[in-house]
């Protein structure tokens, strides 16, 4: 089958890359050099108001109520401007998938579909913004294993009345908010990373199939990856450290917005899912690129809120991380705009919107942690590397993922993900990479990242043919034809 | 009474109904349709695969007139609708046996 | 007439309701219970800063110069963070109307009217800011009457120089910004409202008649239901309190964000308009779901300025405010989209999109006073009862509610209105509901409810009567037909 | 030729205006005035929090860490409410150039460019992002001399380092906030402005041609024209003052939000590149005014980060220009209207939409300034004067500016720059205006538009005649014809 | 057999539909046109100016029937489009030599 | 001269169209029309409410040919349009009686 084949394909390259983690001396590393900043301020997400160091939010809430600090936690009140920055952010990372991704999807597929591309992705936001509410939240955040996160805010209980108790956001990563806004923060990007999928099965499968992948998926792939890079006691979680603060988990890898939990985890569920369904019958270029132009552009506009908002302060962290992203993503923009123009004679809006994605994408994993110059580096490297994703890769692969989610989101986080353990600068984020003598970093970067891909290919499909057995992925050859918004939806763009 | 059918380029339009205009000729009925003849397409791009599209956009008039007035309408057009280069089009004539005007239900050459 | 018919047909309910309202022992007990938590916190739009409990934005604003209390207003300067939430929820609510709104309107009417739908939504945000800044502002958020503010702020006087002179804003429902964010952050639920009422009468009403209903609506109906409900001394009002914080209004109806002040008095607005006006011609399905999945998109993305932004502040309470949001918004949706797919078939995008908006609706009167699973409930609820609402309801009486205004809003905001009574959680907004006790709360909701429909209601009909002998509400028989976009605005989509 | 005919019509205007300006007695006698409060206040995107005066985000960052002043600045650390703000203003101002005046522009051009025409938006975002980062920046926002500024921050070396070094925003205008967050905020305007000129030369100009041009016209106009009015020591800016706080420029000009910098300055260049290109073949009305209505108001929402978040920082300056913003640009929504319809017959979407961009260019100089009767007067005169500079204007003198570049941002802005000497109230933004006395204001806005006007046309022509010269500006014929979107993109909307 | 071809006015389709099914035409095939005649067209407007658009959106519907029915055809036709205003459009009637089904290859008559 | 007017289904034009390539005929001109015959329509939803529609998209092809070449042609389209379901679509043929070449002047024969 052409699964096998393809991950036959990949597989040299996972196996050095796994080699070179795992018989690393010692993968730990990474983290005893910048012993003091680092625990929390390498924290992906992190706080920088929690430590001495370039000192963020921390004024701003200072004064009678004591300040928050990871150590006195239970003190510790929500901090208007931060909180007013993460409510924000909230709102910004919701735009990025309604409309922002719905649009971006929207304007690629035939006219025929895109009826059922923007309500792939409202659906999924109804479908897990409920899921992440009853036990995505509890199962990722709160502390159980390394594995997986406990039960204990199932349903949200205790959210609040903890508060109200007078003790502050029990979640270290962002002590200076209400947990609640934490929450919804982290909600919408547990809302994105499955919409991102629905690119590589566009217009083909079955939408009750589709409720039910993604449903599940939240569920197994995305909880526990969360929780491995995020949740305080995750295996790969920079919070998980013991009273002193040293780091007890197993490889601290730097995550900074989700270039692995989101990124990469969304693409390589993507590819898996579009070698289990098969190519599409037909296919033909974007039917609206003004529609992709607005979707990517809210997208670019929505993301200040995954990425500054992933400082989950409103300080100079959230200011760097600002600044790279908008370098990086103009920075691929024009590098996929240029490449397209050398090969095929002429820069296109496709083009041009596809490569600020993939440099919104590359830099995600590295926006808390590396500056201008390496925000730069990032750019030209996934401009090149996701106009060849989804181009050369998927011709010479022969695997029919239909918007490049694979291409763009898997080719662009790992990008992202190892550029991450060669950029980041000490002072910027609290963790030097390669470029600064460390190694270690690096190779923390590979072994996340092979971690994750493994786990997310085998669980996806594990899903993916239970459900073909139970209700069908695909629609007819007929419904698949006459396009899937009159067929399914009932409903047609006039 | 004939129909004279033709195919032309789109932006030609409005010279050639000036042209029918002036030669008494101030009905007609214009259709958007896609041509394919000698003349190439053009060649969409999307991430970087190439689509051709051998359909060029093209408008049809149908102009209903008197057999007498065909020539005159015939050469009207072409002047109007002529560049010059390939894929400016085809004028098609063929018999009309009746005509009526809905309004009144006038008869053929009243009709027109 | 139709009129009468469905109003008599509506009337038992209304009756009952009523009954139950004023014949209730004592209506006015609700405050009695919560005594000190109370009077603040329960406030629509209240102020949580305002309070020693679960102080939310105080601590940004401590240090020197002295925190914002209700107590020493005078000495008040504003909290940084609390105006930037502020600020920023302006800017969402407003990008509600245009272009939220008018895509979601604009995408379901038929073509030929799409420009006329829009420019209804921007050309109404014009005009109600004008008249807002010129006399609506102060008739409904100064002291004057109980039923109507007084001229204090005509033209926006003083707006500024208050402050300048060291005192904060007077306005004791946001002590913690200053008074021209405040004024901006209600002008925008000002306009919305109107905008809303657009979708009962669209694709027949002139478009001079409609500048004449919605700005003689906008001071005559809004600028009173606003005051009664949010103003310092409305009959409804929490803040109508004497020195002592006793409520001294009539009955206190808990209205956070709005479901009784904008989505009845909107929703019954345009049960009149409708009914007044007469069915359209001809009808037919929506002509573009993408419009319509944009201005939902935008309307939810918009709406945690509108509910999260009451809170007037950057606190816990716009936290769990946005959280019930997201929750409720998520599960009307679905529930729209399940009950469709079961009843027709198949679900469709403009279905989905429907239900968020009714869950948006339903939830916001209950957004500072439930917890998740309250929002839960409320979800279900109006997601099948707004369902019901634009199928059912609709067709049993008759009337050509064009995009359901009626349907969803006001059904919605019903649903919302008296299920805020059922599931209010003390320790979430000051004030408990039916399920922990006190019945009497549902009975002030009921009241209010009642109130604003029967008010609404006759001065709606008489503005539309007095308008339709003076101008002429109706388009003619073969502008409706050919489409009012090249008629009365000579433009059309191409 | 003419170019030099439509310039010649001009000069006898420009050159009373000249002549008013240095004939002045005293043009630096504005700031004589208002001594203590101007210097800081007064500041084009000043920083009210830095006074003593109508102190705005002061409070919220006091306590132990010193309050940011322009004096104890290297003690200073962010305000996180101030950040908060700004981070989302920097996030509205890009959201106005993609989507927001790519679809205001795309909705207006025939089907066949609409292409282009977002693109446009697009790339000129993505390129000015890297130049400003690169030098604009440093050239702009450093000191240097008068009229350029230095090189200290090329390529933003050490934009973080100063501050983790103990020391907060080096630039005075901003001394709440993180350098890098004004530095992005800074960005988005540098971004917007070259994308407005390229409605005058839409439809024709090749895209090759308009990457050279706006990228040539962001170092070589945009940075000097900045550094002038915002630049530390820049010769019309308020910042430049020495040790005591008296200014020591050439004459001090108010430009809160740009109405020099980014209107007049796109609109002439606009003017310049039309005249040049020449008239397109052929035109048509807009293609879809319902990209135009989204274009539209994504720019008013967008709007507020614009010029509320220049007051950089959360406060009662933030608070007025969030007011007269959305005041002026209702006034001016509604009389283009109206005028439109009185002239024309029928109200239209696309003038509502133009009205109200008028209103927000020409509000932009006096956002800060003025209070809301001033910007109910600024409404109504920019709703009259950009309606004739669109229509009465453009036909008179025969250029073809395709989108009204000249006619909306240079006239609003203009009548924008001007009124705000006539209505600047001291009260609000520290500078009295000539209704409050103060005639030497109204001359100095005199100077500072004609220095701005004579300088960006003279290069831009040169800049815009060499390029033609080696590369060629304008498509051929037949390209026009057929549209830009097949021929340069390889795309088309279906 | 014939070709009935009407340009009728857009709204008229139902009434036309209904008109032919009721007297056993069930077959027709209907073409969105742009048509010039005596009814004058409408005006857009674009920033204060005003550009005269002369086609009007008609529909175009082309209906094979026997020669036999072409009489009814034609006055079922006019009767559901007629309005009397100006504009209501024309039938024309021309020749037609063969038709096929081309599901099952059947041959005139039958296929219509 | 003939013209050979074809009702297929939409996605059937690229098959439709290299059938006539293969025969030789090498220009032909599509528009996009709405049919309306024995295959059911579809529904419509609209908030919980259904609207029948009852004109299904279909393609329309003209290709003007020799007499000669006729049911050439016409073997070629039912070929290549046939999938045996209803709704396959119609060919109807009538005479043409002149042709012209707009770029050239070309008549006749030598016109197509
Ligand atoms: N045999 C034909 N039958 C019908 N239409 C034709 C035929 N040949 C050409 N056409 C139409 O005429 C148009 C122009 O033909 P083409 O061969 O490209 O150039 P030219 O008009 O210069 O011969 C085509 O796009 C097509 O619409
Ligand atoms: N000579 C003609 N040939 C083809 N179509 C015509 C002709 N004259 C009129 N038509 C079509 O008939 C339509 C109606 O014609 P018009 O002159 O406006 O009014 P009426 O049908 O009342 O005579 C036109 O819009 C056009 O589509
Ligand atoms: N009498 C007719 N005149 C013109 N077009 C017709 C006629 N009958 C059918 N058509 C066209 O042919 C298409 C297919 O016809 P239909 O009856 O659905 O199936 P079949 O082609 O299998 O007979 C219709 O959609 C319509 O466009």
């Amino acid at each position: 089958m052409k699964l096998f084949r393809i991950f036959a394909g990949l597989a040299p390259a996972l196996a050095i890359a796994a080699f070179i983690g795992f018989a690393a001396p010692t993968p730990v590393s990474a983290e005893d050099q910048p012993a003091a900043a680092a625990p929390a301020a390498a924290a992906p997400a992190a706080a920088p108001a929690a430590t001495p160091a370039p000192a963020a939010a921390a004024p701003a809430a200072a004064a009678s109520p004591p300040a928050c600090s990871s150590t006195v936690l239970k003190e510790c009140t929500p901090n208007s401007g931060d909180t007013a920055w993460m409510l924000t952010s909230m709102a910004l990372v919701l735009m990025m998938t309604v409309p922002g991704l719905g649009l971006f999807y929207g304007g690629m597929v035939r006219k025929k579909n895109v009826g059922d591309t923007v309500m792939t992705s409202f659906a999924i936001t109804c479908l897990v913004t409920v899921l992440f509410a009853v036990v995505t939240y509890s199962l990722a955040f709160t502390s159980g294993s390394s594995f997986i996160g406990g039960l204990s805010r199932v349903f949200l209980q205790g959210i609040l009345s903890d508060i109200s108790k007078g003790i502050g956001n029990p979640n270290s990563l962002a002590p200076t908010i209400p947990e609640t806004v934490y929450m919804c923060f982290q909600m919408t990007f547990a809302i994105i990373t499955p919409a991102l999928i629905a690119g590589a099965f566009a217009e083909r499968m079955k939408f009750s199939a589709m409720l039910w992948f993604i449903g599940l998926w939240a569920i197994c792939v995305y909880a526990p990856v969360a929780h491995w890079v995020w949740g305080p006691d995750g295996i790969f979680s920079a919070a998980n450290t013991d009273d002193k603060g040293n780091f007890v988990g197993w490889v601290k890898v730097l995550d900074f917005a989700g270039g692995t939990v989101v990124h990469i985890n969304a693409g390589v569920a993507g590819l898996v899912s579009c070698l289990v369904l098969g190519a599409r019958k037909d296919t033909g270029p974007a039917h609206n690129m003004v529609l992709t132009f607005i979707g990517a552009s809210l997208l670019w506009v929505g993301w200040f809120g995954f990425n500054a908002g992933s400082a989950v302060s409103a300080g100079m962290q959230a200011g760097m991380a600002m600044t790279v992203t908008q370098i990086a993503t103009a920075v691929a923009g024009l590098t996929w705009m240029f490449v397209e123009w050398a090969h095929r004679g002429k820069p296109t809006v496709i083009g041009i919107a596809s490569g600020a994605v993939a440099g919104l994408v590359a830099i995600t994993p590295a926006s808390g942690f590396v500056g201008p110059i390496g925000s730069m580096v990032i750019g030209v490297a996934c401009g090149v590397g996701c106009y060849l994703g989804a181009t050369a890769l998927k011709h010479a692969l022969g695997y029919d993922d239909a918007l490049d989610c694979f291409g763009v989101h898997a080719v662009g986080g790992m990008i992202g993900a190892l550029l991450t353990g060669v950029f980041a600068i000490n002072e910027y984020g609290g963790t030097p990479g390669l470029i600064e003598g460390n190694p270690g970093q690096f190779v923390n970067q590979v072994i996340g990242v092979v971690t994750v891909i493994v786990y997310d290919a085998i669980v996806s499909f594990v899903i993916l043919k239970v459900i073909d057995v139970v209700v069908g992925l695909r629609v007819t050859e007929e419904v698949e034809r006459d396009g899937l918004d009159l067929a399914l939806h009932g409903e047609i763009v006039q | 009474m004939k129909i004279v059918m033709a195919i032309i380029k789109p932006f030609k339009l409005e010279e050639v109904r000036d042209a029918l205009t002036s030669i008494g000729v101030h009905g007609l009925t214009v259709t958007e349709v896609k041509g394919y003849g000698r003349q190439k397409g053009h060649t969409e791009i999307y991430r970087g695969a190439e689509y051709a599209v051998s359909f060029l956009p093209k408008l049809k008039i149908e102009v209903a007139v008197a057999a007498s007035m065909v020539d005159q309408v015939i050469d009207a057009i072409t002047a109007a609708a002529r560049t010059g280069q390939i894929g400016d089009g085809k004028i098609f004539v063929y018999a009309l046996e009746s005509a009526v005007r809905i309004r009144t239900g006038e008869k053929d050459a009243d009709a027109l």
